[in-house]
């Protein structure tokens, strides 16, 4: 398969991966503060087993979230910084296919620090949270958020506050994916059946493709000029 | 001075056009304030007093109220952003702007009363029940949507980031909605009929409603949806309009 | 295609911003090959121009064609015929040199082999054949400039927009683009350039165009005595 | 027994009608500005052809 489309989704994909094979800038400060972030939230609720068997689904996706925030930031300044948004807008290529390499970007940086959370709160709060299910929530919903976060990082690097900005205009509107996945992932940690939280599941999909159609529809208006 | 596509140029309304619809608004505005103080009359005299929850129970209609003004005036700043998205005319955004400073005067207010109210039937101001936390984000998405506005300078560029912003936040709004039927254990007491939802049993503070209370919410609603919020928006519109008239006049100005 | 159709008309733009005008009906022809030199003040609106040219933003009023196309209705025509450099680097600093010519060479669609022999040949040209494999963040702000050149004749385009490219340059990295500018001119490029340097604009260019409060106050073949001209007509010292 | 919530009420209805005419109030307040600043403009304009 090697439509226009494609050819340059994968070239932006591998130009962000080698970028960040070189600096390891994204990956790197996303994992540290996460790493940050699980410590302090076992320190600061003082988690006994049953507090933390609640809390953790939580301190899961809040550390999620703001590592994404700071990866997203990251990744669309450095398209800004040196103008390059501009040469890529000069280039002969769809402007669906930049929304398509950028986000794909972060959805890959974003589930890289997701993934090394798992084994990291396994052991640091000594409970299993990896499973199939686990996995599979994990990607909804940070597939959502980086939807979002790609559209909205577009628009808010381009303003005065810049950085600051982001988490503000990004975390209301993904609310809504936030809960369902919080939801659905305290009930994996509490071994409930699926029939019982699987309504979450599909709801955290919905919002997926719902956010996915507005954002590539609006991403043409954001980097217009 | 040329005509600059895209901005309408500002051409000095006819006298008679101009003066008029000034005079339409100020009839429609005395209306509002009259319909208003009925509705006050209504809710106070008309409607009984709740016999579980005494007078307290009276903010409801303005609660209720308030909230679907909220939502009809964020749902003009969709439209109006999805018109601007398609004509570029500034007059759209200003359509949708006026919507979000209006909702958030009314989501205010909706979170005020049902704080009040909240406080002697919960026993408590604020508790993080879903549909609250819902409703209390959704307020502050559309603050983010004036800080984002803020933080633009080009006017063109802040049009279009504002109206796909305003756009993406209603989905808060929708959620504040629909919340009670994906979470159930919410304890907001879901009163109107419409909303089928199976939550009743675990709200509380739901009463019954009288068909008394009936008409007289449906008078606030009427009142709040098809007054208050307009005429609202409205002056909100011509403050804005005339905030360009007179950016234009210094451009114009400092031109020559 | 007849050589004798300019490739860049414009007729009658205006764009503003908010209620700014930028730019008041400028109208320019630009024929094939021509070399020209855009000067004005800070915000006398030729930047802008160079990026309404270059498809970056819209019109406000009037009509701009390059090449005959119609921008920005028929931009995706025009796109592979503009290459432009501004007084950023557009490039990535985390790459190296040849892999940032390899990513542009993607979007342009240049076939691979295609594409290696041309990145070779481009790095020779710009005099960085050595640095090929060096990350750009460690290249001075001149080889940057001069990759970035690269950059914008990568996919041979014929016209090349340089926004203030000697901005930061020292004296041997200016005459080094000079160079590289002129040999570009040589080999047929129509070439539009801002610049606040007068002298440089009067040895380089064919023609010099002067944007005064967003209009055309200066449009002739250039002469030693552009700098005496420039201050008439603005009544500012070229200083940037 | 009908608990006496009068005062809540009054104080819902206080917050209600006094954040409206806060937000009227403010709708004045800024048009006054801009008036202010429309006659400052025009007095400028003035100044500028009483110079020339």
């Amino acid at each position: 398969m090697n439509t226009p489309f494609t050819r340059v989704m994968f070239s932006i994909i591998r130009k962000d991966l080698l970028a960040e094979l070189r600096s390891r800038e994204l990956v790197g400060t996303m994992l540290m503060f996460a790493l940050l972030s699980v410590l302090i939230f076992s320190f600061a609720l003082e988690l006994d087993r049953v507090a933390r068997q609640e809390a953790i689904s939580g301190v899961l996706w809040v550390t999620i979230i703001f590592g994404s925030i700071l990866g997203l930031n990251r990744s669309m300044g450095m398209e800004r910084d040196n103008g390059n948004m501009d040469a890529m807008l000069l280039a002969p290529i769809s402007r669906p296919a930049i929304f398509a390499g950028k986000f794909l970007g972060n959805l890959l940086f974003t589930l890289v620090v997701g993934l090394l959370l798992l084994p990291l709160t396994t052991i640091l709060y000594n409970i299993s949270v990896i499973s199939g299910w686990m996995l599979v929530i994990l990607g909804l919903g940070i597939f959502g958020f980086c939807v979002t976060g790609t559209l909205i990082a577009t628009m808010t690097v381009q303003t005065r506050a810049r950085e600051a900005l982001l988490p503000i205009a990004l975390l209301p509107v993904a609310l809504p994916l936030l809960l369902a996945a919080v939801k659905a992932t305290t009930a994996i940690l509490n071994n409930v059946p699926f029939a019982d939280w699987g309504t979450w599941a599909q709801i955290l999909l919905v919002i997926d493709v719902v956010y996915l159609v507005v954002c590539v529809l609006a991403f043409e208006y954001v980097i217009e000029d | 001075m040329s005509a600059v596509q895209g901005l309408p140029v500002y051409q000095p309304q006819e006298a008679g056009a101009g003066e008029s619809r000034t005079r339409l608004l100020q009839g429609y505005s005395v209306a509002t304030l009259l319909l208003l103080t009925l509705s006050l009359g209504l809710m106070l005299a008309y409607a009984g007093q709740d016999v579980q929850q005494g007078e307290v129970q009276r903010l409801f209609y303005v609660h209720i109220a308030s909230f679907f003004g909220a939502f009809f005036s964020f749902g003009a700043a969709v439209l109006a952003g999805i018109q601007y998205l398609r004509t570029r005319a500034a007059r759209w955004d200003t359509l949708a702007l006026a919507g979000i400073e209006v909702g958030l005067l009314l989501a205010f207010i909706n979170l005020a009363t049902g704080s009040i109210w909240a406080r002697p039937i919960w026993n408590t101001w604020w508790t993080w029940d879903p549909r609250l936390t819902s409703a209390a984000v959704m307020f502050l998405t559309y603050v983010a949507y004036l800080m984002l506005r803020n933080g633009i300078d080009n006017p063109e560029r802040r049009r279009l980031f504002a109206s796909i912003y305003g756009i993406l936040a209603f989905g808060t709004v929708v959620f504040t909605l629909v919340i009670i039927r994906i979470r159930p254990d919410t304890i907001h007491p879901t009163v109107i009929a419409t909303q089928l939802s199976t939550s009743g049993s675990e709200a509380e503070g739901a009463f019954e409603m009288s068909s008394r209370m009936t008409q007289t919410l449906l008078f606030t609603l009427a009142v709040w949806i098809f007054f208050v919020t307009p005429a609202l928006m409205w002056w909100r519109i011509r403050l804005e309009n005339a905030a360009e008239r007179l950016h234009r006049l210094k451009a114009q100005y400092l031109e020559e | 295609m007849s050589d004798t159709r300019p490739i860049i008309e414009i007729d009658r733009l205006v764009k503003t911003f908010g209620f700014l005008p930028v730019l008041r009906q400028v109208s320019l022809s630009i024929p094939r090959g021509q070399f020209v030199a855009l000067l004005g003040a800070n915000g006398s609106g030729k930047s802008t121009l160079l990026r309404l040219i270059a498809g970056l933003i819209k019109p406000g009023e009037g009509e701009i064609r390059v090449g005959g196309w119609l921008i920005p209705a028929e931009a995706a025509a025009v796109r592979p015929q503009i290459g432009m450099v501004s007084h950023k680097a557009l490039l990535y600093d985390n790459l190296t040199a040849r892999e940032n010519l390899r990513f542009y060479a993607r979007l342009y669609n240049l076939p691979a082999d295609q594409a290696e022999a041309r990145i070779q040949e481009l790095l020779q040209q710009v005099g960085l054949w050595k640095r090929g494999e060096s990350l750009v963040r460690t290249f001075s702000r001149g080889m940057q400039q001069r990759l970035s050149i690269a950059r914008a004749l990568l996919h041979n385009p014929h016209v090349l927009l340089f926004d203030e490219p000697h901005t930061g340059l020292d004296q041997e990295a200016g005459a080094a683009l000079d160079a590289l500018l002129q040999s570009a001119h040589a080999a047929g490029h129509t070439i539009i350039m801002t610049t606040h340097e007068l002298d440089r604009a009067a040895r380089l260019a064919e023609r010099a165009i002067i944007i005064h409060r967003g209009k055309v106050a200066y449009d002739a073949a250039t002469t030693p005595a552009l700098p005496v001209l420039y201050r008439e007509i603005t009544g500012t010292a070229p200083t940037p | 027994m009908t608990p006496d919530t009068t005062a809540y009420m009054l104080l819902g209805l206080i917050v209600t009608f006094g954040s409206v005419g806060l937000y009227v109030a403010s709708l004045f307040y800024r048009s006054s500005n801009l008036k202010q600043d429309a006659a400052l403009l025009d007095k400028l304009k003035n100044d500028d052809q009483a110079r020339a």
